[in-house]
């Protein structure tokens, strides 16, 4: 299966590990990513707090590069992903915003008509195109033993939730299910990281990060697995800062649920962008999954 | 020979007159419009006056055609067709149209609303012309009636049918009548014990000699219209013998399979594999559940056939379909409990100790599964701080738009009860208090005063993830507490959640047999909304209590007495006119293609294999029309609205665009072109 | 065209969209006059030739409007009139009719003012179309006189130069 | 007895009829044994001016074929209404305008642009745009063609019609009970149409049910099953809304009825019916997915609806926007899918 | 304090319905406050979205365009997946930001700058750059925070997860003509 790939301006840099893990996975499954040619950002939640018309229009260039062959685009990042979704559905539902937004794409010699790029997660590709037994039968590390708490954070099932409950989700939970972990059903997993919130209110973002950090921790996880880069970077970047600001001690590492799924594949964990994480991962997997420690020594 | 047509313009005082030039309408109508003889305008029409001028130039002028322009033929319709009639001229080749609510009362422009009359006029003068004398038909009605449900509508209508002496089938589809009324134990603002005021109703029915009763027992097909309706109900197995079957209850007692009772106890309690709903239940007859008896699931046991002294155990009984004859259907099916997992963040399913409103009516009764005692879902923790959320799945758009109409009341009611058994701290979060009813402020301000918490405001989440220590353990209501603005977090031990009423799952599907309808929302539609809250539209069929919306106790009560009324009334009458307005099909035009034969909701058309053509059974047609227009080949006629009688009218209506400047070559008649050219002859 | 006023013809079912406008008068909401009123019992009675006729005949909008889906008194019977709306609708818009000259309106019995709102809507809309006036889209040629004319003298011509 | 006179007149139709004429086969003898042929311009010599010079009333019957679309055409409806005693628009062009009627989606520039303009064949050949005029100054004098009209008009929207014959063409069998009743005097009341009261499925051996359609497929699509109703296989069968007569031929053959004998008693305006029908029996209640049955399984509905009729129609054509300098009919049933 | 002025017309209110994608649904709300007891920033809120509806519906411009709410709404949809009447709660907080930041009402917040540095970014080099947006916007607007930033860049800069060089997009130019044409259509009103 061939998708059109938009990794979004995370996943070039600070969420590198996504992008190596999202790519490594996709291989092993089948899944044919094509990069869309010279992308643009996003924008995130700030050009839609500037500029609505020009945020979409900036958003529907990607959609407009889509190389037509390919009637889906996957987005690994959340924000990439709602940006992407909401101007299609945007487009589709508005007629006279999508003539405008149609008129400045022409500016750049471009069109786009709506619904023609069906946005996707990579979860869902996962999940429903992939399914349960395609996933299982890679599987050569089952992560017995391993606490995993999904979290799903905001934007991809939210207000967007396709068919999966917006307040609980579970595809996530599903898969790691797959993978052989211990899923830990916590009951914040689609609560809010904080966002952009690091930047402009640390107490207000550090509390979010706080409640999120200390809940996965009361139902005893080892380990949280996200599947946005904003979310990676406020739990695992600022946990040190968190706990200095709450006087705590967490130390639950963030990894990327393709991260997770590439140990359970038994790939390379550099392939997979380990160690780019500030509270280490691998030791804590390697600890807790029978047999990886056994593995890990020999 | 041309029609001889009177016009009538009503002036409605200065309802009309105000508005539109009446004198000129009536002028022009008597100058421009063909076959028009006679042509008046006057004071109120409506009066005795004005119909005698009409019933006076019917006879003295030969009027063979009368047209009323004046109010909605909706309020005087029947008024001029009896007029009509008085004169000896057939009522159907009178014709209303309504120039006052749909042109004086919604215009500005007395010379646009005047054309606008004109135009109404000539549209009803050319249709009149085309219409036809027409016959009302009879039916005698059946005495009997039949009442589906047996819930406090369906009981109240039974027992005054019953004691009017006159026989009712009763239909439920539990194994016992009483309905949700029996699982409640006190009822709102009285505090009367449910089961004290109802089970006197519920043995009365049970023996009365005018009630047959069919429980476990649902309606199959129904057939048939007012009058004389053929019913089949399908009475399900019960393997139990209801002839030999004393109640003594040894079954029950020695039956060794226990079942989780999610009808009657709401998930709450355990019943037997056979069993009777509650001690109460009437008729006594138990009932096997086959779904969870070991001699169906496994081929062992017989334990109740081995101490029935009675042998009224039979396993092999198969389901029975019974047929019955009635005049009148009353449908008071009642309604559902909204799904609380569907919202998802109050927990339910999920959190123990999150109870639904029947869950918590079942643990307040005294006869219940906790002897009334209200504990956790451990069964022995008494809670202190109980929050009762409002509107959850009412209220909102994304699950049902209308509000329940009981649960602030059953909210209060819940509140007293936890406040006389507990020392518990009780918090009602509402978004809008509805206490409309007699004595229902009284026992808002009831509560006040025992000291419930009222916090106004949409509860957003209930969750165990603590933020401070104090939260640790306890259930987190979250909640912006509107008239304050600020978010709130209250702990507490327990959360009873007020579910919407809904309609039955299969409210649908059996309107569908009745031939009535339903709301969006999926609750039968009433005839109408104020004026006819318990007839439908299908004649004989007759809705009371909460299957027509939600509704308390006295409402549901009040509306089976109506039903019941509504058919006596029928009853008394003996007969019922059955209006001429239907379609019937040419069986030369029709070619036997059966577009039709599936359009008819109320399965009016039936094919003829052996002629190969359709045709419409005239008792079972409601006259809607659709199979008229549906016809390819133009073989079925609509009595009343013809084509011809809506072609005309459509002239009438566009007179004066049809005159409007078009070009001749324009008329719209397929007239042919000019033929003027000379062509040189011989 | 100045001062130009639509007609329009409004086929009306009796128990929802009739009521609504009598409710609408009842009420006293005012509305634009241009919207002429035909009974139906259902609006599953309006047949497509009832449009059609009407346009040919010089309407300049037509107007159906019935029971909310799922609230027809013939339970379902508006279903129909919704179907045989998009089946007529999309020949009108080939045929080179504007989509907003028919339209298809729910209206309760109780809702008087979203009735009134509709035609106020249809009718400012029409309005901005201007006339239809579908009859004359085959009116005579101009030229059509004179061209029979000319072989009505050819002919003659022609024998006169036989005999 | 002497022999009646009959004529028979080809305008604007593709010649059919006239071939159909001799699908009577040796009754053609019998025909010509009761009928003396006195114009019939397809098969024998002769003049208008012949005509022109008869006395009104005197043709017993005329069989005229073909719509109105030139001043010619007219004239000569005009001319044989006039010497004929009884006239029938003979096939579904004179009754109903038939496929010439189509072009009534556009008008004559868009026609002309086609032939002679943008037409592959025609384009090289007239680089300066020739347009036929009907009056052309030559340095003899005047030259003269028929005007072409915008709009096609059926026989009975030019001059007064006494039967219809329908059918494209109209099978041999109904001619030649036609021309009998002629002859024995036994005609049905004026303004019939000739041929049964009642549609298609009449005649038609396929077993029928109660219709539901979830999709409407096109012929190239599905090959249908020979048992069952076509509509409810899901092809356009116009069987439902089209006069019999025709021993439901296509039908028989697997081709679903495109409507060529037109509607039935009654009926004014075809499409309605056939539009009515098919709509009613969609298999959805909601609004999206009944659109998208529609706009994908008739992406033409003119052309399915009116295919025969388009002309005799209630609208008779397109919107058209004036004559030749303006616009041609805007939405072609192309452009109607987007 | 004086009771504040009603507008009679009430433009404000169809402003941000105007410029809501389904914001008319606003006129539906029953003030049950689903939205601001959803919130996690709920308490950092001097007035709840739901309060803010409030205020649109008495015409109160100015203290809804400078309340702190915006500014703390973290976009997590929790509101508008919530809402019983499907009122577009977070898209009216986007339409009440960007009314903020263009009549500059907004106090006491550093988030319009945080846009604006980010959509500068955007518009130069068709791409965000995380450590400009660091440095640039932290220098810009709160030199002290950025220090305490340090030790966490370094962490980030030595596992390869900050880059110091933006990139560019290769078709810059047509980016930027979309959006001066988009910013062009944007005026016209």
């Amino acid at each position: 299966m061939k998708y059109a790939y938009y990794p979004g301006c995370s996943l070039e840099c600070n969420a590198a590990a996504y992008d190596m893990s999202v790519r490594e996975v996709a291989d092993l499954l089948g899944i044919r990513l094509q990069e869309i040619d010279d992308w643009n950002c996003c924008g995130a939640t700030e050009y839609f707090s500037q500029d609505e018309l020009t945020a979409t229009a900036v958003i529907a260039r990607n959609l407009a590069l889509v190389d037509p062959q390919l009637k889906q685009v996957v987005a690994p990042c959340a924000a990439c992903y709602l940006n992407l979704k909401k101007t299609d559905r945007l487009m589709a539902e508005h007629a006279d915003f999508n003539q405008k937004v149609n008129e400045a794409l022409a500016a750049g010699g471009l069109h786009y008509r709506p619904g023609t790029v069906q946005v996707r997660h990579m979860l869902d590709v996962i999940c429903d195109d992939i399914g349960e037994a395609a996933v299982r039968d890679k599987v050569v590390k089952p992560l017995n033993g391993l606490r995993v708490a999904p979290y799903y954070g905001c934007q991809v099932v939210r207000p967007y939730p396709g068919d999966e409950n917006p307040e609980y989700p579970m595809k996530m939970d599903h898969l790691l299910s797959w993978l052989g972990a211990e899923v830990v059903d916590y009951p914040v997993k689609a609560h809010c990281c904080g966002g952009h919130m690091t930047q402009i209110s640390e107490p207000q973002a550090f509390e979010l990060i706080r409640r999120l950090l200390q809940s996965a921790q009361d139902y005893d996880a080892d380990l949280i697995v996200c599947m946005c880069p904003m979310c990676q970077l406020n739990l695992d970047g600022y946990q040190g800062r968190v706990n200095g600001y709450f006087n705590t001690e967490f130390k639950l590492p963030i990894v990327y649920f393709t991260q997770i799924m590439g140990i359970a594949f038994g790939l390379d964990p550099k392939k997979l962008g380990f160690g780019k994480e500030l509270v280490a991962a691998l030791p804590v997997v390697r600890a807790k999954v029978n047999g990886l420690a056994a593995q890990a020594a020999q | 020979m041309a029609e001889r047509v009177g016009i009538y313009v009503c002036h409605c005082g200065s309802n009309i007159a105000g508005m539109i030039d009446v004198e000129e309408v009536a002028r022009w109508a008597g100058q421009s419009i063909k076959d028009v003889v006679v042509s008046r305008d006057y004071k109120f029409m409506c009066s005795s006056l004005g119909q005698k001028l009409i019933e006076d130039d019917i006879r003295e002028q030969g009027l063979t055609r009368v047209v009323v322009a004046a109010c909605s033929p909706h309020l005087h319709e029947k008024t001029f067709r009896r007029a009509c009639q008085n004169a000896g001229l057939n009522q159907y080749l009178c014709q209303m149209t309504n120039i006052r609510e749909h042109v004086s009362w919604v215009s500005t422009d007395r010379q646009k609303a005047t054309e606008k009359a004109k135009a109404l006029v000539a549209a009803a003068a050319e249709r009149v012309k085309h219409q036809r004398p027409l016959e009302q038909g009879f039916v005698k009605v059946n005495p009997a009636t039949l009442v589906i449900g047996g819930g406090i509508a369906g009981l109240q209508a039974t027992l005054e049918l019953a004691d009017a002496g006159y026989p009712v089938y009763l239909v439920e589809r539990e194994p016992s009548i009483g309905g949700h009324m029996a699982q409640f134990d006190k009822t709102f603002p009285t505090l009367d014990c449910s089961a004290c005021i109802l089970t006197p109703k519920m043995s009365e029915v049970g023996q009365h000699e005018n009630v047959k009763m069919f429980t476990y027992a649902e309606v199959e097909e129904v057939s048939g219209s007012v009058g004389c309706f053929k019913v089949k109900i399908r009475q399900k197995a019960r393997h139990v013998i209801f002839e030999k079957c004393t109640g003594c209850g040894i079954c029950v007692e020695k039956c060794p399979r226990k079942v989780v009772d999610n009808v009657f106890e709401a998930g709450m309690g355990y019943r037997k594999a056979i069993y009777t709903p509650f001690p109460q239940a009437v008729p006594r007859t138990p009932v096997i559940d086959t779904a969870n008896c070991t001699w169906f699931t496994r081929g062992k046991c017989q334990v109740c056939s081995k101490v029935c002294p009675t042998q009224a155990i039979d396993y092999d009984q198969k389901d029975e379909i019974i047929q019955i004859e009635v005049g009148n259907i009353i449908v008071a099916t009642g309604w559902k409990l909204f799904d609380c997992t569907r919202i998802p963040q109050y927990g339910y399913g999920r959190l123990a100790n999150v109870f639904t409103n029947m869950e918590f009516e079942r643990m307040c009764n005294a006869a219940g599964p906790t002897g009334g005692k209200i504990v956790l879902r451990d069964g022995k923790t008494e809670p202190r701080r109980i929050a009762i959320i409002h509107c959850v799945g009412s209220r909102d758009v994304r699950h049902n738009q209308y509000c329940s109409a009981v649960c602030c009341m059953a909210a209060l009611k819940f509140g007293h009860l936890v406040l006389e058994k507990t020392k518990a701290e009780v918090y009602s979060f509402y978004i809008d208090m509805r206490t409309p009813m007699k004595d229902y402020e009284e026992f808002y301000q009831r509560l006040l005063e025992e000291g419930m918490h009222f916090v106004r405001g949409k509860v957003a989440e209930v969750t165990d993830a603590a933020r401070l220590p104090d939260e640790q353990g306890s259930l987190i209501v979250q909640v912006e507490d509107t008239l304050l603005g600020t978010q709130r977090r209250i702990p507490v031990d327990m959360v009873v959640l007020m579910a919407a009423l809904e309609p039955q799952a299969d409210a649908k599907e059996l309107g569908l047999k009745l031939g009535i309808s339903c709301s969006m929302a999926g609750w039968y539609t009433e005839r109408h909304p104020k004026l006819d809250p318990v007839a439908t539209m299908t004649d004989g069929v007759f809705v009371a209590g909460a299957c027509q919306g939600p509704k308390d106790i006295p409402a549901s009560v009040a509306q089976g007495a109506a039903a019941a009324a509504r058919v006596a009334g029928m009853i008394t009458a003996g007969k019922v006119t059955i209006e001429p307005i239907i379609a019937s099909i040419d069986e030369q035009k029709c070619s036997g293609c059966r577009i039709c034969n599936n359009l008819c909701p109320y399965n009016a058309i039936e094919y003829d294999e052996e002629k190969g053509v359709s045709r419409v059974v005239a008792a079972m047609c409601k006259g809607c029309g659709t199979c008229v227009s549906a016809c390819p080949a133009n073989a079925i006629t609509g009595a009343h609205f013809s084509n011809e009688q809506i072609a005309a009218e459509l002239e009438g209506i566009l007179w004066d665009a049809i005159a409007d400047g078009r070009p001749a070559s324009a008329a719209p008649d397929g007239s042919k072109a000019p033929q003027s050219t000379p062509v040189g002859a011989a | 065209m100045e001062n130009f006023e639509p007609k329009i013809v409004g086929f009306l079912c009796n128990w929802c969209s009739y009521r609504a406008a009598d409710l609408a008068g009842s009420a006293r909401i005012k509305y634009p006059p241009n919207v002429r009123v035909i009974r139906v019992m259902c609006s599953g009675r309006v047949d497509p030739a009832f449009v059609l006729k009407a346009f040919s005949m010089g309407a300049d909008g037509v107007m159906v409007a019935g029971c909310h889906p799922g609230e027809c008194h013939y339970i379902e019977q508006n279903y129909k009139a919704m179907r045989r709306f998009y089946m007529l609708k999309q020949t009108l818009v080939a045929m080179g009719l504007e989509p907003q000259r028919f339209e298809l309106v729910w209206a309760s019995a109780a809702e008087g003012q979203q009735l009134a709102e509709a035609i106020e809507r249809m009718t400012d809309n029409v309005r901005r179309l201007g006339p239809l006036r579908w009859a004359e889209n085959w009116a005579d040629d101009p030229q059509r006189e004179e061209a029979l004319q000319h072989i009505v003298k050819e002919h003659e011509e022609a024998l006169e130069v036989i005999s | 007895m002497s022999k009646g006179k009959l004529a028979l007149y080809w305008a604007a139709s593709c010649g059919g009829c006239e071939i159909a004429v001799l699908g009577i086969d040796e009754h053609i003898l019998d025909v010509a044994k009761a009928f003396d042929i006195v114009f019939w311009p397809c098969a024998t010599d002769g003049k208008v001016r012949d005509v022109e010079k008869m006395p009104d009333g005197s043709i017993d019957l005329c069989l005229f074929n073909g719509g109105i679309r030139t001043s010619e055409q007219e004239y000569m409806a005009q001319l044989m209404r006039r010497k004929s005693k009884v006239l029938v628009a003979f096939g579904s062009c004179a009754h109903e305008g038939c496929i010439p009627g189509l072009a009534n989606l556009y008008n004559r520039k868009a026609i002309f642009d086609t032939v002679y303009k943008e037409g592959s064949t025609t384009f090289p050949e007239n680089p300066q745009d020739h347009r036929p005029q009907p009056i052309t100054d030559v340095p003899e004098g005047k030259l003269s063609l028929p005007l072409f009209y915008d709009t096609l008009k059926t026989l009975d929207q030019t001059v007064e019609v006494d039967y219809y014959l329908p059918g494209c063409p109209p099978e041999a069998k109904n001619i030649w009970a036609a021309l009998v009743a002629v002859l024995e005097g036994k005609l049905p009341p004026k303004g019939s149409v000739i041929g049964l009261h009642t549609t298609v499925c009449d005649e038609c051996p396929r077993k029928r049910s109660e219709k539901k359609i979830k999709k409407f497929y096109r012929t190239w699509e599905i090959i249908p099953d020979e048992e069952n109703c076509l509509l409810e296989q899901g092809l356009v069968c116009c069987g439902i809304a089209t006069r019999a007569g025709c021993g439901a031929l296509c039908p028989q053959v697997n081709s679903p009825c495109i409507g060529c004998h037109g509607p039935n008693d009654g009926v004014e305006d075809y499409g309605a019916r056939l539009m009515s029908a098919l709509a009613s029996v969609i298999d959805s209640q909601d609004p999206e997915e009944i659109q998208r049955i529609i706009a994908e399984g008739i992406p033409d509905p003119v052309g399915t609806f009116y295919r025969f009729s388009l002309a005799a129609s209630y609208l008779r054509r397109s919107k058209a926007f004036g004559g030749d300098g303006a616009a041609a009919a805007q939405p072609t049933p192309l452009a109607a899918k987007a | 304090m004086a009771a504040a002025t009603v507008a009679e017309n009430n433009t404000f209110r169809n402003e941000v319905m105007a410029e809501t994608p389904n914001g008319h649904r606003m006129l539906h709300c029953l003030q049950c406050g689903t939205c601001g007891g959803s919130c996690p920033s709920g308490a950092d809120m001097e007035l709840t979205p739901r309060a803010l509806i409030a205020l649109i519906n008495a015409g109160q411009r100015d203290r809804v365009l400078s309340a702190n709410t915006m500014w703390a709404c973290v976009s997590c949809y929790y509101c508008t997946v919530r809402c019983p009447q499907e009122i577009p709660v977070t898209d009216i907080i986007y339409t009440l930001k960007r009314l903020s930041i263009a009549e500059r009402r907004y106090k006491d917040t550093d988030a319009p700058a945080l846009a604006k540095t980010f959509t500068d970014f955007v518009d130069k080099y068709g791409r965000s750059f995380e450590f400009g947006l660091a440095t640039g916007y932290h220098l810009l607007s709160r030199p002290l925070s950025a220090l305490k930033m340090g030790p966490m860049g370094f962490s980030m800069f030595t596992r390869g997860r900050m880059s110091l060089l933006p990139t560019k997009i290769r078709n810059i130019g047509q980016l930027q003509a979309i959006i001066h044409k988009a910013r062009e259509i944007g005026a016209r009103r």
